[in-house]
Order: structure tokens, then C-alpha cells, then sequence
């Protein structure tokens, strides 16, 4: 069983690096924080399967947070960033 | 004696600053008695330490009732204790300065005068909790106390410049910090101890966690003590922050970080300090010794001079360790205490003075500096007085820690760094002596419209450059400690 | 170790390296810090595997949750093409040598870690922890054994708070950049969602993970939400109430620290019997009071009009 | 498999600490130089973390450490954050 559930989480991580290729292409500032909300959620997931391999209680309060905080990154992306970064992916500044 | 005990005292050096700033902040005002009720309990309790100490000698005080390893401790040490009673004399010079300096002012400027007074106090027991704690974690949080509040208080003048230079300040800091906590963390995976003691009686010298660790403590502790080639923030933030701002961090936050050179280096570290090391730390200082020199007899301000010649005087300092042996181990670290506690006091003056000079003369060029006249008279008094503990004329503080360093120096045939020493007391003399030599020489004419310079303006610096001349009688003294920091 | 378990570390450290190294050049600013949110999330996942899973809760709150919604909001404060954020820097513009310095010094390190003994402190800790007054060893640790550390760590948040008003700036730039009519709705279903979890933390910090650090997070964003959909804060609260709750956690603790002195003379020697709920309610006024500190963090300046969007 | 455990995990620290490390030194935008820290920190973190299990039983004074740590960090980059957009509103 604890087989069974630890690759449902590696699934799910590699879930995971494909939402990262999204974060990392773009190409609007919206694109890549949506992708980052996605992994937010798929992490919940992968959480909840790591409790049912371990048994560790605190992974449920620590997918409670990630969950209940989810809100909290794209609120503050919405109201104070957004759409500054709407367009294309331009560089903002040379590295 | 009628002293409270020594574990008393280190509770009321630890709290009493934290508490009061907190109770500040959360008024929102700034009563002139309670803050200087509470700056006076402070010295008070300091030097009533600094007699118990004479007495008792090292001593060892856990907290919580835990023993180590487990718990921490505070671990009151001669050297230590030197340090917290310059920190609370200067402490005290300081408020008293601010509460002239800062609260006359309305205004924009009634933003300084409102958090110069807490964020002080949070730096005093960032300070305080350092100097007495025994810990390798414990001394790391109290760094960061320090350094917060060490970089807001140089933000506080919200000029581009300063603002600048707090920025770089925290950047620096923060990386000697990390590079520090790396230490910590090789340490406790090598010996699984924080405490100095117990991680004192586990070292060896041959364990690569012990090597690997030592060299992160001390670059992040260099990066903190502005040792040349790492000292490239200091410059900036000592001499574009406000004077008595910049009067604790050249005398107090910068030896801080360098004492903790002193207690690792002569504490848990000591089995690693070979002729290798003490050579590389002393190369380091020579470095820091000429740059810093050279560059404080170029600069044109009055304040960026001496903010250079803090990085020439802790390169002096740095030459301790390729003096130290098993057999002066003590003399030495004596020697960079005092060396320490006389920078402080002087540098504060000097930082303190400088403020009322430029306030005087309305200019913080060299140049334009009003001369030896008036009220201004004293504020030269107190450069004067300063100058000469730096330089190290006898009978001052800085005179005391030179000779021991020198008679060591003498006594290994260690010429290279007594040529080293005798180097940087000239280089020394040389940009002091230009300043006073422009100042009381050639003086520049009288301003037309005299500022106040009140006695709170001018008392301080006055009263600890009249210190550092004086103390050091005592430091000659039969009576002086053996034994500074324990050792393994 | 099962084969399955090292590929899940392996990828999850992969993603991670990978994001840090994004978080740090990416050449769109935005980019960097959505990379910087994602590695946070993800070292939340490496902490649980770790079997650390106190600190998976304060990285999940404070790590992941807050520090990406200060970058955001810093990211918003931010003029676009404004060349004051940098500092000049002259002999670091080569980055190749650095890079090589860094590689070396990465193989040196691990060499160095792979061969550390680790001892612990772990026995110690179960030798004492009867007489700790509480259930959870981190918790035991963090506010017994090492308090002083956790009251330290306590004033450098309020300093923090008074650094951050002391730069005498504007609260955040209150002009919201769109319009989000469902917002105030959607907060006012989440606030007292976002207040139970805060004691739910609390009340676990005794016997498990938890405890005053997530849970003041916690708080934290409910109240940051509230503020972003537009929330005021009432005029009467922004001066000495709100700077007496920012102090009353660093009070709570100090006094609590001195006060025990009365029955051993000892400081932080919390009497045995007392000692969980002493324990107990330096807990929950740290954690209220970490709750107001992080939101002050967050709103970066002293409150000393009203916050908000247009309500 | 024959690695010691916690390899990758030592590997990875190793590697952010690396990256953060010549992050600070090579970026020169302000808010780059402070989330590079971040990293560096993140990376010393699971340093103190991976040395606390690799004994008997989980040692949790490096996860009190670490607490303390993330918070210290929180707390300063919050400061260092706040100082950038002064720096930027200031007007030489």
C-alpha cells in the first residue's frame, strides 16, 4: 500500500515539473502565476498520499496551510501586480 | 557587598534594554527621565558587574535551570565584561547625545527623534545579550539583533547616500550571517554541542567539520567586522549615518563582531590557531592597517576620515592572533580587549565630537571646520583627548593594549608584525595629526550665526575620551584578571 | 531506502535546484520571484520528507505563504526600468570565475557534510522531556530549553516592525490595479476560516507540530486578505492599540521570563507545576502577537491613515 | 542503492547554498541580491536539518534552530524589501 501511495505522489511531482516548464515559459505574468496555483494544489495532493505512506498527522495541517494560503499569493498578485506584467515577456530589466 | 549577584545583573543588562525600547515603541513617546533613568541603570548595573567580576572571576549562568548541552548559558568573562561596560558607557554618552541632537528638532525630522531612542536600545541589548552569551546559536540571533538594528539606525538619515549604505550594510550583514550559521551548522553536525564549553572539551583539530566549520565562523564574522578585503560597507555606512548612529557602530556593533573573533579563536577554536592561520588573520589585519590608512589621509570629510581610520584600527587589531602563543595566550587576548574597549571609547568620542563640529561649522569638510573657539572648544578638547588614545600616547587605554601587544611581539622576535604595528601607530598619528594640524592651525573664520551647542552636545565625547586617558592607569594595574576568555 | 522514495527525492531536489537557480537569473524579474514562490513550496515538501514536519508548517506558512506575497506586493511598489535598485558593483561583473569558485566550493562542502558523524542532542532532549511541560519536542525545545533563543528571534521580528517605520514610508500603495467585486465575498467567507485554523495551530502546538509561528501566519494572511479586499482599518486602532499589539508578545515573553525568577531565582525556570500553562499563554500572546507583526511587515509603513481599496 | 542516506539532500544544500552564494555576489538588481540570500539560507537550512536525522532518532533542536532561522530570515528580508522601495522612491 505505502508503494502504492508513493507513487501516486511521484505521479503527481512530476505533474509538478511540467506545471514548472509553464512557470518558466509564460509567457504573461498571468500564465505563470496560474501554473504556480496549479503546483500549489498538486502539492496539497502529493501531501495528503505522503500522510498515507507515513502517517505523520501534521502532513494534513501542513496541506491545510498550503491550501487555505493558496488564496493568499494570487489575492496579492491580482490587487498589487497585476497587470503591470500582462504583456508580452519582455525583460523587465537586464540580468 | 551590598552588589545584587552577578546573575541578577546579567539579567537586568539583557532585559532592561528590549523592554524599554519595547514599552517605547508602544507608547509612542519618548519621556527624556525614563529613558535616561534607564541608560543609568544600565551603566550602573555594567560596572556593578565589572566588580563582581574583578572578584569572582569567570562565572557560569544557565538559563531555564537546563544544563549543557541541552540548555544555554550565559558565561560572564572578564573580557566580556570589559566590553559590556564600554558598551554601556557609550551607551549612555549616546543617549544623552541623542536626547540633544534629536529631540530639539520638529518636523520631518521628528521621525529620527522618534525611533532613534528604541532602535538604540534594541541595538544595546543585541549587544548586551552577545557579550554574555556562551552559545553558538544563541550568539547568532543575538547578531542579528544587533545588525537590524545597527542598519536601521544608519537609514535613519533617509539621504540617498545613507540609504545606500544601510542597503549595502544589510546585505553584508546578512551574508556574514549565513556564512556564520554555515559554521553552526558544521559544527553541530561534527559534534552535535552548541555550548563553547562543551564544544571546547570535544575538538579536534583534525575533523574536517571542525576545519570546514571554523573557516565559515570566521569569514562570516569578518564580513561583520568590516576586515579588509570585506570591509568595503563600512566606509559608507559609519560615515553617511548620523553621529551618535555612527558612534555606536564604529565602537561598539563592529568590536562585537570582532571580540567574537577573539572568543571563538581563543575559546573552542584555540587548538586550531597554528602559525599557518595566525599568519593569514594577521596578513589580513596588516592589509586593513595600510588600506585604511592611506585612505583616511586622503578622504576631505571629517566623518568619512574617521570611519576609514575604524578600518585601519581593527586591522591593528587583527594582528593578536599571529602574536598569540600557549604561553602569553592571556597577555594577548588581554592586550586585544583592551585594544577593543579603547577604540570604542575614543572612536565614540571622536564619532560624537565630529557631529557637534559639523554642526558647528555647518560643513563637514575638513577645510571648513570652525577652529579652536567658543563652545567648539570643547568639542576640540574631546578630538584632541580622542586622537591621542587612538594613537596610543601613554599613559591612555591604547597605550596599555599597544604595550602588550609590543612586549609580545618583543618577546617572539616577531618583527615583521612590530614593524607592522609601529607602521600603523604612524599612519595613525599622520591622519589625526592632519586633522587637528588643519584645524587648530589654520583655523577657518568664526560662523556669523554661532549654533547652539548645548552641554548635552558636548559633555559626552568629552567625558569618554577623558576615559579612554584615563583607564588606562588602571589596565596597568597588578590587579588585572588572568585569565580573559576560558579556554580549552 | 524503496527505489520509489529516491526518485521522489531526486526530482523533488532537482525541481528545486532548478527553481533557485530560475529564482535568481531569470531574466524577467517576475519570472524570478514565481520561481522564488515555487521553491519555497516545494523545500515545504522536502522539510516533510525529512520528517520535519514543524518546520513544513512555518515554511508553508511563512516561507511559501507570506514572503511571496511581500515579494508580490514589493514587485508592485516597484517602478518599472528604475535603475536606483542596484548597486554598483565593480569587481563582480565576471560571473564565470565565480561560478567555478562555486562549483569547487560546492564539492568541498558536500565532501565536508557527507563525513560528519551527527551526533545529536536527541538523547538529551528525551531525558528532559518529562519535566518540560509540554508534549512536543520542538515545542519543548523552542520555548523550555531554548526560550532565550525564541525570545531574541521575537525581538528581532518588532524590530523589524520598527525598522520598517522608521524608513517613514507610506503604507502600500493603496490603489488597487483592477477591480474584484468578488473579493470582499470570497474574504468574508474565508476570514473566520483563516481565525479557526490560528487557534486549531495553537491548540496543537502543545502535543504536536504546530504552535505559535504558523499559527500567527496564519492570522497574518486573514488579515492581509482582508486588507487587500479592501478592509479599513479603523482609525482608533491605528496608534496605540495596534503598536501595543505589535509589543505584546515581546512583553508577554519577558515578563513571563522574569516573573519565574520568583520561585527559583533562575531566569526562564519555569516552576514544574506550572510550567504548561505558563507554557500555554506565552504561546498564544506570541502568537496574536506574531499574527499583527507579520501583517505590519507586510503593509511595510505605519498605518497612520486608513489601508484599503475603495470599499 | 548504495548511497549514504541523505546524500541528495546534502547535495542539494550544497548546490543552493552554491547558487545563492554566487547569486549575492554576481546579480546586481537589489531584490535578485535578497532572494538570493533567501536561497543561500534555504540551503543551510537543510544542512542543519539532514545532519539532525542522519543519527538515531530525529535530533529536534536543528528544527527549533531552523524555526528560529526562517523567521530571522522572514524578518529581514521584510526589512530589506522595504529598504529597496525607499531607495527607489528616494529622489537623488
Amino acid at each position: 500500500m505505502t508503494a502504492f501511495y508513493l507513487a501516486g505522489a511521484l505521479f503527481l511531482l512530476a505533474n509538478v515539473v511540467v506545471a514548472l516548464a509553464r512557470v518558466l515559459r509564460g509567457p504573461t505574468a498571468a500564465d505563470r502565476m496560474l501554473s504556480g496555483a496549479l503546483m500549489g494544489t498538486t502539492a496539497v495532493a502529493v501531501l495528503l498520499l505522503l500522510y498515507g505512506a507515513t502517517g505523520i498527522e501534521a502532513l494534513i495541517d501542513v496541506a491545510l496551510i498550503f491550501a487555505i494560503l493558496a488564496a493568499m499569493a494570487v489575492v496579492t498578485f491580482v490587487r498589487r501586480t497585476w497587470p503591470e506584467d500582462a504583456d508580452e515577456d519582455r525583460p523587465r530589466e537586464e540580468p | 557587598m551590598g552588589l545584587p549577584s552577578t546573575a541578577t545583573l546579567v539579567v537586568i543588562l539583557v532585559t532592561l534594554p528590549l523592554a524599554t525600547a519595547t514599552v517605547l515603541f508602544a507608547s509612542g513617546r519618548q519621556p527624556r527621565t525614563l529613558i535616561l533613568a534607564a541608560a543609568l541603570l544600565l551603566a550602573c548595573a555594567a560596572l556593578a558587574l565589572g566588580v563582581n567580576v574583578q572578584l569572582e572571576g569567570i562565572s557560569v549562568h544557565p538559563i531555564g535551570g537546563w544544563t549543557a548541552p541541552l540548555g544555554i548559558h550565559w558565561q560572564v568573562t572578564p573580557s566580556g565584561t570589559v566590553m559590556l561596560v564600554v558598551t554601556a558607557l557609550v551607551g549612555l554618552a549616546g543617549a544623552v547625545y541623542g536626547t540633544g541632537y534629536f529631540l530639539h528638532r520638529a518636523g520631518p525630522e521628528g521621525r529620527m527623534a522618534r525611533v532613534f531612542m528604541p532602535l538604540w536600545l534594541f541595538a544595546w541589548g543585541g549587544l548586551n545579550a552577545l557579550f554574555v552569551a556562551a552559545d553558538l546559536f544563541n550568539l547568532y540571533v543575538a547578531l542579528e539583533v544587533m545588525t537590524l538594528a545597527s542598519v536601521a539606525l544608519v537609514a535613519l538619515s533617509a539621504r540617498r547616500l545613507a540609504l545606500q549604505a544601510a542597503m549595502r550594510y544589510l546585505l553584508a550583514g546578512l551574508f556574514g550571517s549565513m556564512i556564520y550559521l554555515l559554521g553552526v551548522a558544521l559544527l553541530y553536525g561534527q559534534y552535535g554541542v552548541l555550548d563553547l564549553d562543551a564544544l571546547a572539551a570535544v575538538m579536534d583539530p583534525q575533523d574536517p567539520g571542525s576545519r570546514a566549520g571554523a573557516v565559515a565562523l570566521t569569514v562570516g564574522l569578518l564580513a561583520k567586522a568590516a576586515i579588509f578585503p570585506l570591509h568595503f560597507w563600512l566606509p559608507g555606512a559609519h560615515g553617511r549615518a548620523e553621529p551618535p548612529v555612527s558612534a555606536m557602530l564604529s565602537g561598539l556593533v563592529v568590536a562585537a563582531a570582532f571580540y567574537l573573533l577573539l572568543r571563538l579563536w581563543f575559546g573552542p577554536l584555540a587548538g586550531l590557531l597554528n602559525f599557518g592561520v595566525g599568519a593569514m588573520l594577521g596578513t589580513l589585519g596588516a592589509g586593513a592597517l595600510l588600506w585604511g590608512g592611506v585612505l583616511a589621509l586622503l578622504q576631505r570629510r571629517l566623518k568619512m576620515m574617521v570611519a576609514y581610520s575604524t578600518v585601519s584600527q581593527f586591522g591593528f587589531a587583527m594582528l593578536v592572533f599571529p602574536l598569540a602563543t600557549a604561553a602569553n595566550r592571556d597577555a594577548v587576548v588581554a592586550g586585544g580587549t583592551l585594544l577593543l574597549a579603547n577604540h570604542a571609547l575614543a572612536k565614540a568620542a571622536l564619532f560624537l565630537a565630529a557631529g557637534t563640529l559639523v554642526r558647528a561649522s555647518a560643513s563637514d569638510r575638513i577645510g571648513n571646520l570652525v577652529g579652536f573657539s567658543g563652545r567648539a572648544r570643547w568639542a576640540w578638547l574631546a578630538v584632541i583627548l580622542a586622537s591621542a588614545a587612538l594613537i596610543g600616547v601613554p599613559p591612555t587605554l591604547g597605550f596599555s593594549a599597544k604595550w602588550l601587544l609590543l612586549q609580545a611581539a618583543i618577546a617572539e622576535g616577531a618583527w615583521v608584525w612590530l614593524g607592522v604595528m609601529l607602521g600603523g601607530t604612524l599612519l595613525t598619528f599622520a591622519y589625526l595629526g592632519r586633522l587637528l594640524e588643519r584645524a587648530l592651525l589654520d583655523p577657518a573664520p568664526e560662523p556669523t550665526r554661532p549654533p547652539l551647542l548645548t552641554l548635552a552636545l558636548l559633555l559626552p565625547a568629552l567625558l569618554l575620551a577623558l576615559l579612554a586617558c584615563v583607564l588606562g592607569l588602571w589596565a596597568l594595574d597588578d590587579d588585572m584578571p588572568t585569565q580573559w576568555i576560558p579556554g580549552s | 531506502m524503496h527505489p520509489v522514495e529516491m526518485l521522489f527525492d531526486a526530482l523533488l531536489l532537482l525541481s528545486m535546484v532548478v527553481l533557485a537557480w530560475q529564482g535568481v537569473h531569470a531574466r524577467n524579474l517576475f519570472r524570478a520571484v514565481v520561481s522564488f514562490m515555487m521553491f519555497g513550496l516545494l523545500t515545504a515538501v522536502a522539510w516533510v520528507r525529512l520528517e520535519a514536519p514543524d518546520i513544513a508548517l512555518a515554511e508553508a506558512a511563512l516561507g511559501a505563504g507570506l514572503t511571496g506575497a511581500l515579494l508580490l506586493a514589493t514587485l508592485g511598489r516597484l517602478d518599472q526600468g528604475g535603475r536606483a535598485t542596484r548597486l554598483r558593483t565593480t569587481f563582480m561583473r565576471f560571473s564565470l570565475p565565480w561560478m567555478a569558485l562555486g562549483l569547487a566550493g560546492t564539492t568541498l562542502l558536500l565532501a565536508v557534510t557527507l563525513a560528519l558523524p551527527a551526533p545529536g542532542l536527541d538523547e538529551a532532549v528525551l531525558r528532559a522531556m518529562p519535566a518540560a511541560g509540554v508534549d512536543s519536542p520542538v515545542t519543548a525545545v523552542l520555548l523550555n530549553f531554548r526560550a532565550w533563543d525564541t525570545l531574541l528571534e521575537i525581538a528581532v521580528m518588532l524590530l523589524a516592525v520598527v525598522a520598517l517605520w522608521s524608513l517613514g514610508q507610506d503604507v502600500l500603495a493603496s490603489t488597487p490595479r483592477l477591480p474584484a467585486p468578488a473579493l470582499p465575498a470570497l474574504v468574508r467567507l474565508l476570514f473566520p476560516l483563516f481565525l479557526l485554523s490560528t487557534f486549531y495551530l495553537l491548540w496543537r502546538g502543545g502535543h504536536g507540530p504546530g504552535g505559535a509561528f504558523p499559527a500567527g501566519a496564519l492570522l497574518a494572511a486573514g488579515l492581509v486578505l482582508a486588507l487587500l479586499a479592501g478592509a479599513r482599518v479603523p482609525e482608533r486602532m491605528t496608534g496605540a492599540p495596534l503598536r501595543c499589539a505589535l509589543a505584546a508578545g515581546l512583553l508577554a515573553f519577558l515578563m513571563v521570563a522574569v516573573g519565574v525568577m520568583a520561585d527559583r531565582g533562575v531566569f526562564f525556570a519555569y516552576p514544574p507545576q506550572h510550567a504548561p500553562i505558563l507554557i500555554a499563554m506565552v504561546e498564544i500572546a506570541a502568537g496574536l502577537s506574531i499574527g499583527v507583526m507579520l501583517t505590519a511587515l507586510f503593509l511595510g509603513g505605519e498605518p497612520t491613515d486608513v489601508e484599503g481599496g475603495p470599499s | 542503492m548504495s548511497l549514504p542516506p541523505g546524500t541528495l539532500f546534502l547535495l542539494a544544500a550544497a548546490l543552493l547554498f552554491a547558487i545563492g552564494a554566487h547569486g549575492l555576489v554576481t546579480c546586481r538588481h537589489l531584490l535578485r541580491k535578497v532572494l538570493a540570500l533567501n536561497v543561500a539560507t534555504t540551503g543551510v537550512f537543510l544542512l542543519l536539518v539532514t545532519l539532525g536525522r542522519s543519527g538515531t532518532a530525529v535530533d529536534p533542536v536543528p528544527h527549533a534552530m531552523v524555526l528560529t532561522g526562517i523567521v530571522v530570515a522572514l524578518s529581514t528580508t521584510a526589512v530589506a524589501l522595504g529598504l529597496i522601495v525607499r531607495l527607489q522612491r528616494q529622489r537623488p
